[in-house]
């Protein structure tokens, strides 16, 4: 037999939103005077459907119809600031920017709601587009008949903004240390790696992905499913197939075209299974947290065990690229020890730089 | 509620599905030109004269730029962040990587900017380059950057990014094993279907609009403008429509070039990179060496770690500061370790900078620590997923930049994926919470880290 | 020279090497073929050129002449989407949506042909097309919900059919 | 702006005398290489000959003899039998089988990775190249022709049926990369074993050494080395090209034993 099979797990942790904090996403919303909500926001929807999330947190923060909401984030002459795109801040950040602004029309809908009915407004909520009385169904009105009021009657335009910011945390360069969480929340994820390795080719085909994912709460679990699937496969490209410089750190024969950078494609995708748990965020919307960037973290080292355990060497350089594979296998064939020991020292690979790393100012060497 | 938890379809479904999303090459304006840049043919060299007569003459060459023309040549992305800039728009005296614009032309078509481009007359004097991380530091090595081999303007003018916690000496010492290893995850391309591109439109009221593919607004229109030194409603920024970006298109690699293009002709100008630009010089996420040592029980709990970080930057800095300080604060992954040596530097070398990422600074320490913890559990004949629980970071366990974790669910993640995968795991691991620890859970070492996750 | 764009005959005045990407785009207004890499390699401006699915990047204009070429834009008719359009809503298989014109394209073509639902054989049609956002995953759940004659409630999406979500206690 | 001047004949003497003695005048075949180098000017031929109207498409069998006109699309070849279904079907996709033709194949020269995947193929098959360009036609073996590719318009290639053939290649997964290396074994209709190699040379190589020793194929793997000059690219190295090389020979050989 040439192909032998195996199986790897790995566990990883990413935070949301940017390092530090200090990156602040703005968004303000309008009511048409028929109820209809303009939401006004610069994320930029990279496909991975912030603005369609942000729609849904925006709708139930409300209370109204999924269809009421229209969102414009087309240009910076309309739209409110936003950080940008990045840093698995869309959800959680964005997000929270239109939950603020929508609990402030929401607030401003039940005061004149409350003066209309002549309720309490602390009495009042909103249910698919209509203020209600809280226990007396039948006193109630609709959010569209309060935007027209206050259009009308009280000359005034139901607006409210909201800016989602967590003070920059400033840290010790001596030790790193902050004194607030320098992040707006932590989510979690594992995978485990079903592989197969052809010993005489070195090459290696990942049969299955099992993956958990902790988003806290998935607000649109098929655009979770989403980041997930499309980070496994991007993660497979990082462990197995991709790399900008074949023969790094020399920079000779890059692959400028698709047929000579190794992207994945369609064929021979592994099977997927994939769980989701919700573990809700103490102030993410809706409890969400960060899925978008984490999704190709865990692949990589599940498969690198996953090929330990089917053919008993370590590669650790990525891509794993078939050429590796047979090169560590080579090695092993030949006698070479996974690792060495030396007293209570148990050495893989080279031995290090860092204990030879001087830190002085003035002549920084280090030898390998 | 009901939105929210809903399998809503894209709010623009449809439009994809009949082509009535509108990217940026999508956009037509009557009398665009197209812009093409002449990029440097070699990986680190002097400049000695550009002369761009020639091309300037050209019939259907309406518009050539070069640093002369940009306001503020150099500007740090993250300026306000306290990451000083050091990458021109245009080079100037050097360049440093093969690929980096040197000048741009606006002409009437692709093909007659390409021509114009080759056009222009740049004299060089090639210099040795630099690629290897490992050699950034030697006395001999070839100097890449004009700050030297590597970033030295971390907080307080370090030269790299540190982590100290707890006594990492004593924590080697009490070792029963001290386990090391190195890993090096390649660079590799974003790989958006779209490639980096943008239209620049002046209007008859001086604005100009700028149709962008950016993933950032807001973001990108600040850098267009400190580069030109305007305020910001000179500048419109049309977008949020992207086909793909992946942490590439947060580089506003395109933008202040095109708009330079658009001032000079007073034409509205199209510059979209072909899939080899893309490929070859658009921006990669980096690739890494890590080297960690990690001091372990026999019975499985790490104790401390030490590990040095080389990031290779690439020609310019760009985002990397702030990718190596986010990887510190991640480097010891889904695990408590109570006492940390953490040395990360941001190397120059001549090759394509690199940039954000998906995972930015954290891919990379995912990929050595789950690694490193297999060796380690190896090198003990422990289980793998005994010392994962073991260690997996609880309530009130710190990180490394000292913060209680409040909400931690490495344990139940752990516990969901051994049930899917059919592993049994011990009846202590399979009830184990993310609960404060205690009893067995708190040896000794812990103790001394825990913090009250009420404090945040 | 003459091409019929989905049934409408054009006249085009590009020279014969051009290829017919840069003629629907750059000449014809025709914009749902993308200029993804113009290498052949990606796939984003797949169009049928007699029913075949074709690479227009690479196809001179002249080899071309007076054939019938369908985009995207020719699919639905009347407003009403074809299945193949309607199962890429539904299995939510377009994120940032630039890869989808070729891919409707392709699997358009597929399912003329009597494409079945078998993951390999959509594979060997649509292989050579490059997703970067989904993972591929959807776009099979689409082609094959297609191939099945599956009709698709627009309203929603599909769930994935190998996951779980629950709540969890920490 | 200086396109090329385009010609575009709508016989094959009309073809034969527009390419005349060839020199700075690039063949349009299919299209899937040179359109594209055109159009992005990496390549600026003063004159272009396309052929989709030369009338040079098509196969035609007599006896046991296959001939295969040079503007015939790849994706027509895979009722061919085998070796060549196997190996067209892992040239591309779909649809660049539709469009790309044996000519534009067998003329192919590599890039940052080996094309050409038919020239390997076709040299196992024995098949016999007719082209023309300076000093007129002539029909030579695919190993003979290859090299000076570059200055002859195809005409078609023809070979005998093989009494069996086998493809093996490297096939990196979830990609749909260029084939780094390739190895094609044919046993001819009077027992010859024939191997060629793609991927292993500047062009489509015959392995001799290997043939000579093919009756072992472990042994003929190990004797190909002699016959090729690897290469790094941007999809494989030299190193490991020397490493798969005598495992694809013996794949291959193995395969043809077992169509006996």
């Amino acid at each position: 037999m040439t192909k032998h099979q195996g199986r790897g797990i790995a566990a990883i942790e990413y935070p949301t939103g940017m390092n530090q904090n200090g990156d602040p996403s703005q968004a303000w919303i309008k009511l048409k005077m028929d109820g209809r909500v303009d939401v006004f926001a610069g994320t930029v929807d990279i496909g991975q459907g912030s603005k369609t999330i942000h729609s849904q947190i925006v709708a139930d923060t409300l209370g109204v119809p999924m269809d009421w909401v229209t969102m414009d984030t087309s240009n910076t002459d309309s739209s409110a600031f936003c950080m940008g795109t990045f840093a698995s801040r869309g959800t959680f950040i964005g997000g929270n920017a239109v939950r603020l602004a929508a609990e402030k029309v929401r607030g401003r809908i039940l005061e004149i709601g409350g003066e209309l009915l002549e309720i309490d407004p602390g009495d009042l909520e909103i249910i698919d587009g209509e203020v209600v009385a809280k226990g007396s169904p039948d006193k109630k009105i609709g959010v569209g008949d309060i935007a027209g009021a206050a259009t009308f009657v009280k000359g005034e335009l139901i607006s409210g903004q909201g800016t989602a910011l967590k003070e920059y945390a400033t840290l010790d360069p001596e030790t790193g240390a902050v004194t607030i969480p320098p992040h707006s929340a932590i989510s979690y994820a594992a995978c485990a790696a079903e592989v197969e390795v052809d010993v005489e080719t070195g090459d290696v085909r990942v049969l299955k992905l099992t993956q958990v994912y902790d988003v806290g709460c998935a607000i649109n679990p098929t655009m979770v499913e989403g980041q997930i699937e499309g980070g496994a496969i991007q993660g497979l490209g990082l462990g197995l197939l991709e790399n900008c410089y074949p023969y790094y750190p020399s920079a000779e024969h890059r692959g400028g075209q698709f047929g000579s950078y190794l992207a994945p494609s369609m064929e021979d995708l592994p099977e997927l299974e994939c769980i989701i748990l919700e573990n809700p965020s103490a102030d993410g919307p809706f409890g969400a947290k960060a899925i978008g960037e984490m999704a190709n973290n865990a692949q990589p080292p599940a498969i690198a065990a996953a090929i330990y355990d089917a053919v008993g060497i370590w590669v650790t350089e990525l891509p794993i690229t078939p050429e590796k594979v047979l090169r560590a296998l080579e090695a092993k064939a030949a006698g070479q020890p996974e690792s060495t020991r030396d007293g209570k020292v148990v050495r893989y690979d080279e031995a290090l730089s860092m204990s030879s790393f001087q830190a002085a100012e003035s002549a920084v060497r280090f030898a390998v | 509620m009901k939105a929210v938890g809903a399998r809503l379809p894209r709010y623009d479904a449809t439009e994809h599905v009949t082509s009535g999303t509108r990217y940026v090459d999508d956009v037509r304006i009557p009398g665009t030109l197209w812009a093409k840049a002449l990029r440097s043919p070699h990986d680190n060299a002097e400049i000695l004269s550009i002369d761009t007569s020639k091309a300037e003459a050209m019939a259907g060459v309406h518009a050539v730029v070069t640093f002369k023309d940009v306001h503020k040549n150099v500007h740090g992305h993250i300026e306000g962040l306290g990451i000083p800039g050091d990458e021109p728009l245009l080079a100037e005296t050097h360049v440093r990587y093969k690929g980096q614009p040197i000048a741009a032309v606006a002409a009437d078509s692709e093909a007659l900017a390409q021509r114009a481009t080759e056009a222009i007359e740049v004299t060089y004097k090639v210099l040795p380059a630099l690629f290897d991380v490992r050699k950034a530091f030697d006395a001999d090595a070839p100097q890449a950057h004009h700050w030297g081999n590597w970033y030295p303007h971390f907080e307080g003018e370090m030269d790299r990014r540190q982590i100290r916690k707890g006594d990492i000496e004593q924590a080697f010492a009490d070792a029963d094993v001290i386990v090391q290893g190195t890993y090096r995850p390649a660079a590799i391309e974003h790989v958006p279907l779209e490639t980096q591109v943008c239209q620049v439109v002046p209007e008859a009221g001086g604005r100009f609009v700028v149709y962008s593919a950016t993933q950032a607004m807001y973001f990108s229109m600040g850098v267009v403008a400190a580069h030109l030194n305007w305020p910001l409603n000179k500048l419109k920024f049309v977008g949020g429509t992207t086909g793909g970006g992946f942490g590439g298109k947060v580089d506003t690699a395109t933008e202040t070039i095109t708009t330079l293009l658009a001032i000079k002709s007073h034409r509205p100008v199209r510059w979209r990179w072909t899939r080899a630009e893309e490929f070859l010089f658009s921006s990669t996420r980096a690739a890494w060496h890590m080297e960690i040592a990690d001091a372990v029980t026999k019975d499985g709990w790490i104790l401390g770690r030490k590990m040095l970080t080389l990031h290779d930057a690439g020609a310019f800095a760009r985002f990397s500061p702030y990718g190596v300080t986010k990887h510190a604060f991640h480097h010891t992954g889904a695990y408590t370790i109570p006492n940390l040596e953490f040395n990360g530097f941001v190397v120059y070398t001549n090759r394509t900078p690199s940039t954000a990422m998906r995972g930015f600074g954290v891919t990379s320490v995912s990929f050595a620590t789950e690694t490193h913890l297999e060796r380690i559990a190896q090198t003990l004949g422990m289980d793998p997923l005994e010392v994962r629980m073991k260690n997996a970071t609880r309530i009130g366990d710190t990180s490394p930049n000292g913060i209680p974790y409040t909400d931690p669910s490495t344990v139940p993640v752990m516990q969901a994926l051994s049930g899917a995968v059919g592993i049994e795991l011990p009846a202590h691991y399979r009830t184990m919470t993310s609960a404060i620890r205690s009893g067995e859970d708190l040896p000794g070492h812990l103790v001394a880290q825990l913090g009250n996750p009420e404090d945040h | 020279m003459n091409i019929t764009i989905n049934g409408t005959s054009r006249i085009v005045n590009a020279g014969p090497l051009t290829p017919l990407l840069h003629v629907l785009r750059e000449e014809l207004d025709v914009l749902s073929p993308k200029a993804g890499c113009q290498q052949g390699g990606c796939g984003t401006c797949t169009v049928l050129v007699n029913g075949e699915p074709r690479r227009s990047c690479l196809l001179p204009i002249a080899a071309v002449e007076g054939a019938e070429v369908r985009t995207v834009e020719g699919l639905a008719s009347g407003g009403k989407l074809t299945p193949v359009q309607e199962a890429w809503i539904h299995h939510y298989a377009a994120q940032c949506g630039f890869c989808t014109s070729g891919f409707l394209m392709a699997a358009t073509a597929y399912l003329e042909k009597g494409g079945s639902d078998d993951h390999a054989e959509i594979a060997a049609a649509l292989g050579g097309h490059v997703c970067r956002c989904t993972g591929y995953v959807k776009i099979y759940d689409a082609v094959a919900a297609a191939a099945r004659g599956e009709s698709f409630d627009l309203a929603t999406t599909a769930a994935g059919s190998r996951t779980t979500i629950r709540g969890v206690e920490l | 702006m200086e396109d090329p001047a385009v010609l575009i004949p709508t016989s094959v003497a009309e073809a034969i005398e527009s390419f005349g003695a060839g020199g700075d005048i690039a063949i349009i075949g299919g299209g899937t290489i040179l359109v594209p180098e055109i159009r992005l000017g990496h390549a600026r031929p003063s004159r272009a000959l396309m052929l989709h109207g030369a009338g040079l498409a098509g196969i035609s069998r007599e006896g046991t003899r296959t001939t295969i006109g040079a503007m015939t699309p790849l994706s027509a070849l895979s009722s061919l039998g085998e070796p060549i279904a196997a190996a067209v079907s892992n040239i591309a996709d779909l649809e660049i089988r539709g469009q790309g033709t044996v000519g534009g194949n067998l003329c192919a020269q590599n890039t940052d990775a080996p094309r050409g995947d038919l020239q390997g193929v076709l040299i196992a098959l024995g098949a016999t190249v007719r082209s023309v360009g300076a000093g007129g036609e002539r029909s030579e073996p695919a190993e003979t022709f290859l090299p000076g590719r570059a200055d002859r318009l195809v005409l078609d290639v023809s070979f005998d049926a093989p009494a069996a053939g086998a493809y093996a290649y490297l096939d990196r997964a979830h990609t749909h990369e260029y084939t780094a290396l390739a190895v094609t074994a044919v046993r001819t209709a009077d027992g010859t074993i024939r191997l060629g190699a793609n991927g292993a040379g500047p062009h489509g190589l015959r392995l001799p050494s290997a043939e000579a020793a093919a009756a072992d194929p472990s042994a003929a793997g190990v004797a190909a080395l002699a016959d090729v000059q690897l290469f790094d690219d941007a999809i494989a190295s030299a190193w490991y090209r020397e490493k798969t090389l005598p495992v694809l020979v013996r794949r291959a050989l193995e395969q043809l034993k077992e169509t006996a």
